[in-house]
């Protein structure tokens, strides 16, 4: 297993230098990266752009680290509990540092990503019309019935995926949100997966190949990398432990303690896991998808 | 038998569902709403979600979110949500549900920045799909605590457009698709709005509050329906439902 | 099995009246909907538009049939034996009737259907510049270093598939083509599968589902519908079959035996696979796609 | 050893992939190029087609068109054309095949119309993806019988442009982001274009044709490079791999 296969702190630090854009958390809800995500975070990286739909805590934590520069996203916050207090911080107080954000809506962020993935300038829509959002992001301008949504290409698309193999073909599956768009958008792809398997498996299914494997630079074999996000087939949500983050981190002194505890006390994601017991929210019931058969001859 | 006034407003938004509605579902209370109106009134109900799914049943567990596990199992489809996206801008949502942090008498709402964007007393989380709900769905409803600070004679950021500024033909003019606000449904009331849009005015109070109540509670001089009504109760086969999809009251039991 | 399920004859009575605009062939050579294709000819549809990226063969037949008003599509011929013989008589000489042409690349079509699909008057692109294509399709416009591609909406996409469910839950594998912007863009879907299924089978794996159930009207059962194109899985493409109706089709008499022998001599599909031994193309060697766990608890 | 001329053009047109390539290879001959130069000198050469794959090694058995099921098993990725045409408008592939039936000195090709669109002497299929490789693949090579009347001075229809009228520049002033063409590789010869594009040239004579045949079958006065040379003819191995990718030949042999 060479090929592009790495430790997700070399992929972090060959593939997200400081300043640059950064896609993550682009299936909403589930299958977020966070072990890539802290992983920057324990790198200390700065004046990152990060482009995402709604992003379920992630981003709230990137911000309180002090990693963001700027916002381009629909939604910050945490899903189940509500605000992202980091972010309101970084906005009100510009705690721990002044952000930009950019606004969009689920859609037009979905658009921003077609755009560069076609290299095209902008793409039109019917959404926004009507919105404010459109006086607070230069990116969505509306002419003529319509708005302009800017094509936005991120430098490096962080996905995280139930398998892939060592080449980056990688399968994901359950409700994708704005990754395939992210991934073609993007300059790089880095996959972060819970199984590492052989190409016998990923081209069995060429349809469910995510990317085209020329997109990806690294796969880092991260089981449980999504954490306390669900992964199907995997993990259930830990909805206990967004509730604690919500909890802890509406004081600045409350985040940096759970930073200390689950990013920055630890060394990698072994470390994290080592404090946590996820077997209580490992699925154990298998529903396998039928075999769709690619016989040839 | 007692309900909470979170239970209330689940059973008010599920009888917005119609029988063979395709629903834009939005995040906690409605995806309640939807389990409840699709296991009483409202058989062949379909949920759309944001996140890339369509169902025609309620998930099997409890959800947290949209996107856990158990809403994708015995899903109908799973996609982008661009290809979500597309089917509303095409017309063919009937109902939206988003959730408001302020709306305004127009039926506008701001989960963007309270104060100036520039320097916001408070900010928000942001659109995620509401503005694409409020222009692109052939109707919404919005859920939220009453509170005199969140209903608010005008929102300071229209991130999800309602009637705009009440005029006649605001949102056609903006060139919007979609038909705009039907309801707001409060902890108190439910709100609603003429035919052809423009301002809010108090269609039911709940049981237990009163019309000056809801009017004290609201930041503009509230009209009220020569019909106002008591709102009617959660029935049994509501809470029932309810307490099915949501055991622990995670989203229906205030929070301490 | 009641649901959406109907005979071709039905489906093509009820969802492709004379005028319509349909798509079909959306996945280029392989998954053509020909058995559609036919009983389109059979019931003598007049006046319609196809719509298509490289279509191979059937809109040839459709157009020698004096079926077609006008061609939206990228390529109409025969793609292992060259030109399109009833295409080029339309053309050239008005026979059997003169049909109007809007041509296309296969990127524009493509982006003519994502158009209609996100429900936008037009898509920029940065093909066509410099192309005398732009002279001839008005639907296509240069402004500014880019080309204006407008929306395609067709009343109707005919689309083969492996399996479906008795509501339209269709699951295709292999390349896609524009299947499924098409899908997305129709007014309706008419699916035609190889097998019809429970929907045990194709709720297994949601990812998989080509499009939303409530765009589609028609579930038609035809094993080897798609004859002489290939089906993963199921059938190799015929190409005797396509070299034999390319010689013949060369006059507009062998034309017309040809559509004679196989089209209007025929009272269906079967009538059709009875006069042909299709289990030489039969595919035996099985490839089947490791499944997709998509265990929630 | 004897060859036929597809089997020469097959195989100088693999030898313009280069290790690394990601290739758009088009119907018919280039789908044996891309099998010949995959088994040979560019065994990391990947393959990619319209019909919406990516492959890195040839199908194992005769393909009829690119989407026959043998292209599908075992390939790297299977998908929407719009996603395969995203990645050349990216700049993406480094060389595209398209087949033609007209070629003129400037690289042009028609495709569409012999004659005027409104009534033509002859219609042809149409661009299918031609012209998408020539506006957005880095360089392209084009392949075609060597006929009088198919190298034209002019076509009457550009459906995939080459250098468009010659002069300097052209194509940057059309806004076309891809290099043009790099070779026209025919029945009896190699003709290639000036690195910063223009006027066609013939760079070499395949064994068993002179300069003065190439010319005699040209329609305009074609230029000879001063170093002129004969094409080299298929090796062994070359022919072998051809040969397995197409054991009746098919695409190889000339019909009667």
């Amino acid at each position: 297993m060479a090929g592009k296969v790495m430790t997700m702190s070399e992929a972090v630090r060959q593939f997200v230098p400081d300043g640059s854009c950064v896609a993550m958390g682009t299936a909403l809800e589930p299958l977020i990266p966070f072990a890539a995500g802290h992983e920057i975070i324990r790198r200390r990286r700065r004046d990152l752009e990060l482009v995402g739909p709604i992003s379920d805590a992630l981003f709230d934590q990137l911000i309180g680290a002090g990693c963001v520069r700027r916002i381009t996203a629909a939604w910050v916050g945490n899903v189940s509990e509500g605000l992202g207090h980091c972010y309101r911080r970084a906005c009100e107080h510009g705690e721990p540092r002044q952000i930009e954000v950019r606004d969009h809506t689920n859609f037009s962020i979905a658009l921003a990503l077609w755009a560069a993935a076609w290299n095209v300038p902008s793409l039109p829509t019917r959404t926004l019309l009507g919105s404010d959002i459109l006086t607070t992001n230069k990116g969505l301008r509306a002419t003529n019935g319509l708005v302009e949504v800017d094509a936005v290409q991120p430098d490096v698309a962080i996905v995280h995926v139930q398998r892939a193999d060592a080449e980056g073909r990688a399968h994901a599956w359950g409700p994708l949100g704005i990754t395939e768009e992210a991934g073609l958008a993007a300059h790089a792809v880095v996959i972060t997966c819970e199984e590492l398997v052989g190409e016998e498996v990923t081209l069995s299914d060429p349809n469910r190949i995510l990317f085209p494997e020329t997109k990806v630079v690294a796969v880092v074999h991260e089981p449980a990398g999504a954490h306390p996000s669900p992964v199907q087939g995997h993990f259930k949500r830990d909805h206990v432990f967004y509730r604690d983050y919500a909890t802890r981190s509406r004081s600045v002194e409350g985040f940096n303690r759970w930073l200390e505890e689950w990013v920055l006390g630890v060394d990698d994601r072994a470390g994290y896991l080592a404090r946590l017991d996820v077997s209580r929210l490992r699925v154990t019931h298998r529903r396998p998808s039928v075999p769709a058969d690619y016989g040839d001859e | 038998m007692l309900y909470t006034p979170q239970e209330m407003m689940v059973a008010v938004a599920s009888r917005e569902i119609r029988d063979g509605d395709l629903v834009f579902v939005g995040m906690r209370l409605p995806i309640l709403a939807y389990a409840v109106a699709r296991n009483a009134h409202a058989p062949s109900a379909r949920g759309l979600f944001e996140v890339g799914l369509m169902r025609d049943q309620p998930a099997g567990a409890f959800l947290g979110t949209m996107g856990d596990p158990p809403n994708v199992a015995g899903a109908l489809w799973a996609t982008r949500m661009s290809n979500v996206m597309g089917l509303m801008a095409q017309g063919r949502v009937d109902l939206g549900f988003i959730g408001g942090a302020e709306v305004d008498r127009f039926g506008n709402l701001n989960t963007s920045y309270i104060g100036t964007p520039q320097r916001p007393e408070v900010k928000l989380p942001g659109s995620g799909g509401g503005a694409d709900i409020a222009i692109l769905s052939r109707r919404w409803v919005t859920l939220m605590g009453h509170e005199k600070r969140r209903l608010v004679e005008r929102v300071s950021f229209v991130t999800s457009p309602g009637y705009g500024d009440g005029t006649a033909g605001w949102r056609k003019r903006q060139g919007i698709l979609g038909g705009g606000p039907a309801a707001v449904i409060t902890t108190l009331c439910v709100l609603r709005f003429p035919p052809q849009g423009g301002e809010a005015f108090l269609a039911s109070v709940h049981p237990g509050s009163t019309v000056d109540d809801v009017r004290s509670q609201t930041g503009w001089d509230l009209r009220v329906a020569d019909d106002v009504s008591e709102t009617s109760a959660p029935t049994e086969s509501e809470l029932a439902a309810i307490r099915r999809f949501d055991p622990e009251g995670f989203w229906t039991v205030t929070k301490a």
